[in-house]
């Protein structure tokens, strides 16, 4: 590039970096971080759930026995893989309703203006979530209550 | 050429609801869709209401909808607008219409005054310029284009769904002051975008960067709006 | 009813020299802003090339360098006292600009860019030398941008999409004015202590102009139509760089990079036209060197245009052969020219860096306009009589600066200088004066004039009187005038006048009517193409942007003097103010 | 709510690129995901608190219509993982703004490829269950 012959001097910046102070309201910052993140999580522990499931194996074919095989039956003392499908499931349901709730708000938010109809359905949807969700967790580590059908079938 | 044109008409005064309006003139293959606005409105019914000026894409007075995407009129030419002898014109998307091709601009003024779109910096800068090397002048340049058509804002469904939305525009005149060298107002204007109507709200649809007939990188000077809210830096 | 507002200030335009004067009005007395675009519309948006100022940031310069420039290039019709003004504070004025927040572009040490422009001298050398300065080809656009930012941030009060239709005198006197809200179809009462009329110019007078839809002259007709006077009428200007038949226009900032004029030929034929300055001729002398190289059939394939060349290695060749040591390439001039390449390829469907545009001149510019004084008052008549509360600056106004033809960039320069002091001046006087009473039926003529056009039932059709007076124009008024075709112009003009009061609207509504205010604007339309043939006639001489073929030659022994001119075709002349420099002849 | 009207109607008028296309059904596929996984996870959860309820459910999972429905959610899952990720890859490497028309492109293509094959593997799980379950009542 030609520019016209003029002397150079140091004393401009020539990088553009600069700081600036974060603003105060961090919530949909955090929100929005949050869904790139666990969603970028999610593809792993969602995708891979969804193989298990359906490619390798198939809802067809899924009994309680099979659950079992993973969750462990009530009373049952945790193995290490029983652990390890614990953790797995906890961490894929947590991220997925959380990302999933906060999807849900995201859209709500957009088309529920007025504001106690918004609140009102985000209230009812969360304790909905969260309910579920917390169900979710405790019937994963409190096991298949194979007792209920009538015993130890599956050992 | 013959060319076949779809108005979308609407008269407050008159109509309960928009209706199509159809007119056949002849335009030349280079001619501005504008000119052929003009045409109808001079020639076969005046009571075609359309805003205009410069005619060259420079104002942005005259954004509408062509063939069902945002465009300025006057910056399509017949050529590359008609689709089998027809072009359609609509106004554009997502504010209250008021006559034909005029919608309600106040909205989306309001938002552009909501990012404090001027220079914030109470320093004396003394007798001479400021000095800015061309670096720091090059960081900013791509969002001082913008005229303010709205073309991107009324093109995004987020701003459909929810005119709370500043919108791009508005970020885009942001940007343009929050990475100016000079500036010192970038804190209280991300503030102002970090709100829930903020930069979050854009989904990165890029049907705003598709139509900017100025071709700015709206969606890019959002990302990095959203960058320096989450780093906490302008680079 | 109307509605009724009160402001001490009262600006009317919202380009460059309206908020101008609005940012500085508003610093101390409480003003409004009346505009029929939103401000960021105004056609101070579509000045691409830049703005000079003596800031000597690239070479030495001298604020007498320009002003003595602007006066030859004014061909010596330039009040020098104004022109003195002028260029003296435009280096406060473009760092006042600076540091609103104007994003020029930067020298590499970071101060404010400077490149050449027509007409532009180092007055020792007698080379063209770097002073205006820009913001790529958008400086116009980014001037209008920050000046309106600043009234934002300054709490202007603006009412967007009202349009001016009538002035409130009193007593020879400016009360405030009369404007039609579009969005409504109401009439507002703007009472007021001072108002600034900064409209604009009237390009659309001609077919083939630079000029918005929306310039059509409001400002300077209400002017004629309150029995006052317009000056320098017969001063237009043509640019000589209009993309061929569209009118639109290429920056001479193209040429201030190294773009040439060539011909069918292939010459570059203002070598022979203006030996030092070529194709950085000033901009009559331009244009008139086309069309005379158009009559003797050196037009490409023997038509009415030619090219403006700025293929780089063109350019490069150029240089060389001029002995510069400068060289571009493509992609300095896309960074340097980005909107007038897009222009080309978007219109034209070329592409100027391996192509040739072709290009021919394009009504561009009123020197004329409402007379002013140093501190933008109207002037009532020759002898200086001030118009107590009304001021105009920019294009509309008429200091004189530009003379009969005016240089490359010095437009803006006037609507900031002038925009400012008017601005000044409107809140000093504001702060003095009280309200004077305006009657109840302020709006009344304004009402009866609108519903005239409203309710006429002729048979005429505006659009096509608007095209027949545009087409009488570019033929007869244009570049080479003589008295047979100002005369059978004038003829035209008051037969379509006559047709005018025949017409008919299709659009009876109230609400967002175009339709009836293109009708009156046809009107403005009308009355300024009358006075300027009218002016241009009475003018038997040749000087700057007026060129008589049968008078070639100019004439300062007989018209070294401003003509003023009246809506009853009228004309009078007031002397010019020459200061250091006498009139001598003009080279280039 | 009219909004969500105006949304829909202006998205269907509007004539977007892909961009604005994914954005629906990224829309529309996180939200049956959601849905579905609500009920998944209620299902589940009676594992525990209720077995019979839950065996009931399983059954109904099994039947033709829900596992059509089934296969849906395969294809929107992968859809909306595989947009999921071009979004966050757009938001978080601004260097590839400029290529966003490959992107969303690519994005489709990806989701084509690997729910395609998922579909049909899950098609033929369906089909020889039920076989094999009508083989079995046959049998009888
Ligand atoms: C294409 C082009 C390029 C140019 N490039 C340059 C350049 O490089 N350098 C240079 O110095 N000059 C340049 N000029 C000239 C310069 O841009 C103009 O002369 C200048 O911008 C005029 O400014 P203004 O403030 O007088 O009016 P404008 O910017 O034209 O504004 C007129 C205002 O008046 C308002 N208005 C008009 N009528 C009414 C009414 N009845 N009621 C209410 N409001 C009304 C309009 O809404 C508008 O806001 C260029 C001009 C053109 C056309
Ligand atoms: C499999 C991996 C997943 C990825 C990579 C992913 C990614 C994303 C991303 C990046 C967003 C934000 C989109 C935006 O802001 O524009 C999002 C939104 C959303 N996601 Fe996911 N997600 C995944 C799984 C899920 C799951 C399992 C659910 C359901 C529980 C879900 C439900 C949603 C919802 C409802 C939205 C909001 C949509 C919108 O605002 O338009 N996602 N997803
Ligand atoms: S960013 Fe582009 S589309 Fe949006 S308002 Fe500015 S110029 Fe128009
Ligand atoms: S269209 Fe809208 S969602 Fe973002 S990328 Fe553009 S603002
Ligand atoms: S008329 Fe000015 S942008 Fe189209």
């Amino acid at each position: 590039m030609t520019t016209a012959g003029s002397t150079t001097v140091h004393s401009v910046n020539r990088r553009t970096v600069r700081p600036v102070a974060p603003p105060r309201n961090g919530f949909e910052r955090a929100a929005w971080v949050f869904m790139r993140y666990s969603g970028l999580v999610l593809v792993f522990l969602a995708l891979s759930h969804w193989g298990f499931q359906h490619i390798f194996n198939s809802v067809q074919n899924l009994t309680l026995e099979s659950t079992a095989g993973r969750w462990g039956v009530t009373g049952q003392i945790a193995t290490l893989q029983i652990w390890f499908w614990r953790v797995y499931y906890g961490l894929l349901l947590g991220l997925a309703m959380l990302h999933g709730l906060n999807g849900l708000r995201q859209v709500v938010y957009d088309y529920m203006h007025f504001k106690p109809l918004y609140w009102g359905f985000m209230t009812v949807s969360t304790l909905l979530i969260v309910a579920v969700s917390a169900a979710g967790i405790a019937a994963l580590f409190l096991g298949v209550n194979i007792a209920a059908v009538g015993g130890a079938a599956v050992r | 050429m013959k060319v076949h044109l779809k108005i979308k008409r609407f008269n407050p005064e008159k109509d309960k609801k928009p209706y199509w309006g159809e007119y056949d003139i002849e335009a030349d293959e280079g001619d501005r869709v504008l000119d052929a606005l003009q045409t109808v409105k001079w020639t076969i019914d005046g009571t075609l209401n359309f805003r205009r000026s410069c005619a060259h894409g420079i104002c942005g007075s005259d954004a509408v909808r062509i063939n069902g995407r945002n465009v300025l009129a006057c910056k399509l030419l017949i050529r590359d607008a008609v689709k089998n002898g027809q072009i359609t014109v609509e106004p554009i998307l997502g504010l209250p219409l008021i006559k034909d091709l005029i919608v309600d601009m106040e909205p989306f003024f309001a938002h552009y005054r909501a990012v404090m779109p001027y220079l914030i910096n109470d320093t004396d800068p003394g007798e001479r310029e400021r000095l800015q090397s061309p670096e720091e002048r090059a960081r900013y340049d791509d969002t001082t284009k913008c005229i303010l058509c709205a073309c991107c804002t009324t093109s995004c469904p987020s701003f459909w769904a929810r005119g709370e939305y500043v919108g791009p525009a508005a970020i885009v005149q942001a940007h343009r002051f929050i990475f100016d060298s000079r500036d010192e107002g970038a804190a209280q204007r991300l503030q102002v975008l970090a709100e829930p109507d903020g930069v979050w709200r854009c989904r990165t649809i890029f049907n705003c960067t598709e139509v900017c007939p100025r071709d700015i990188q709206v969606t890019k000077a959002i990302g990095e709006v959203k960058r320096a809210l989450i780093t906490g830096k302008l680079d | 009813m109307a509605q009724y507002h009160q402001f001490d200030a009262l600006v009317i335009g919202a380009g460059g020299s309206g908020l101008m004067s609005a940012l500085y009005a508003s610093k101390s007395v409480n003003t409004a802003v009346i505009s029929k675009l939103y401000p960021t519309r105004s056609h101070t948006g579509a000045a691409q090339g830049g703005i000079s100022a003596a800031l000597g940031n690239m070479e030495p310069d001298k604020w007498e360098w320009h002003a003595y420039d602007t006066i030859k290039g004014g061909d010596f019709l330039c009040d020098q006292d104004a022109v003195d003004i002028l260029c003296k504070e435009a280096i406060h004025a473009v760092i006042d600009l600076e540091h609103m927040g104007l994003p020029f572009d930067r020298t590499p040490d970071g101060k404010i860019s400077q490149r050449r422009f027509g007409g532009h001298t180092n007055n020792e050398t007698k080379k063209p030398v770097m002073r205006a300065c820009h913001a790529a080809d958008r400086t116009g656009h980014m001037i209008l941008q920050t000046l309106y930012q600043q009234c934002i941030k300054n709490n202007v009060r603006f009412f967007d999409e009202f349009q001016m239709v009538d002035m409130i005198t009193v007593d020879g006197a400016c009360r405030g004015i009369v404007a039609v809200e579009l969005n409504t179809g109401e009439l507002h009462v703007f009472h007021a202590k001072a108002v600034m009329l900064a409209t604009g110019g009237f390009g659309k007078v001609w077919k083939i102009t630079s000029n918005a839809h929306s310039l059509t002259g409001d400002g300077p007709a209400i002017i004629l139509r309150k029995s006052l006077p317009l000056e320098d009428m017969e001063f237009y200007q043509f640019h000589p760089t209009g993309i061929y038949k569209m009118g639109i226009l290429l920056s001479e900032a193209a040429r201030g990079e190294g773009a040439v004029f060539i011909n069918d030929k292939g010459e570059r034929f203002m070598e022979r036209y203006a030996p030092t300055m070529k194709d950085l001729a000033s901009r009559d002398v331009c244009s008139r060197s086309i069309y005379k190289e158009v009559r003797a059939g050196n037009g490409i394939g023997g038509k009415d245009y030619v090219y403006l060349d700025f293929r780089p290695d063109r350019i490069n060749k150029y240089l060389e052969a001029d002995g510069s040591s400068r060289r571009v390439d493509a992609e300095y001039i896309e960074t340097r020219l980005p909107d007038i390449i897009e222009f080309v390829r978007v219109y034209m469907g070329i592409d100027p860096i391996t192509e040739p545009v072709p290009i021919q001149p394009t009504a561009h510019y009123a020197m004329g306009g409402i007379p002013t004084d140093l501190d933008a008052r109207v002037l009532a008549d020759e002898k200086g009589t001030v118009v107590e509360g009304l001021y105009a600056a920019g294009e509309a106004a008429c200091v004189s600066v530009h003379g009969a033809n005016r240089l490359g960039t010095n437009s803006l320069v006037d609507l900031i200088v002038y925009g400012r002091r008017g601005g000044i001046h409107m809140a000093e006087y504001a702060k003095q004066v009280d309200f004077k009473l305006i009657g109840d039926d302020a709006h009344k003529a304004a009402e009866d004039t609108l519903n005239a056009i409203r309710n006429n039932a002729g048979s005429e059709h505006p659009g096509q009187i608007r095209k027949e007076l545009q087409m009488h124009m570019d033929e007869h008024v244009g570049v080479f005038r003589t008295q047979e075709k100002l005369e059978e112009a004038l003829e035209e003009i008051h037969r379509l006048k006559e047709r005018y009061r025949h017409i008919h609207i299709d659009d009876k509504g109230r609400r967002w009517n175009t339709d009836l205010m293109e009708a009156w604007e046809l009107g403005c339309l009308l009355d300024l193409a009358e006075v300027t043939a009218v002016s241009a006639l009475a003018r038997e001489e040749s000087r700057g942007g007026h060129y008589r073929e049968d008078f070639p030659n100019r004439d300062d022994q007989n018209f070294l003097k401003h003509t003023m001119v009246w809506s009853d075709n009228r004309i009078t002349y007031k002397p010019v103010r020459i200061g250091r420099y006498q009139p001598t002849e003009r080279k280039y | 709510m009219s909004t969500l009207f105006t949304t829909v109607r202006d998205t269907l008028r509007y004539k977007g690129r892909e961009g604005q296309w994914l954005w629906v059904l990224h829309r529309i596929s996180g939200l049956g995901i959601l849905f579905y996984l609500i009920l998944h996870i209620y299902d589940m959860s009676l594992a525990y608190f209720n077995v019979p309820v839950h065996e009931q459910l399983m059954a109904l999972f099994k039947t033709p219509v829900f596992s059509a429905l089934e296969m849906v959610l395969a294809a929107l899952l992968v859809f909306h993982a595989v947009n999921g990720v071009r979004v966050a890859l757009l938001d978080l490497r601004p260097a590839l703004w400029a290529r966003q028309q490959l992107a969303t492109r690519l994005a489709l293509i990806i989701t084509v490829v690997i729910a395609a094959p998922t579909i049909i593997i899950m098609l033929i799980y369906t089909i020889n269950a039920h076989l094999s379950a009508a083989a079995t009542t046959a049998i009888r």
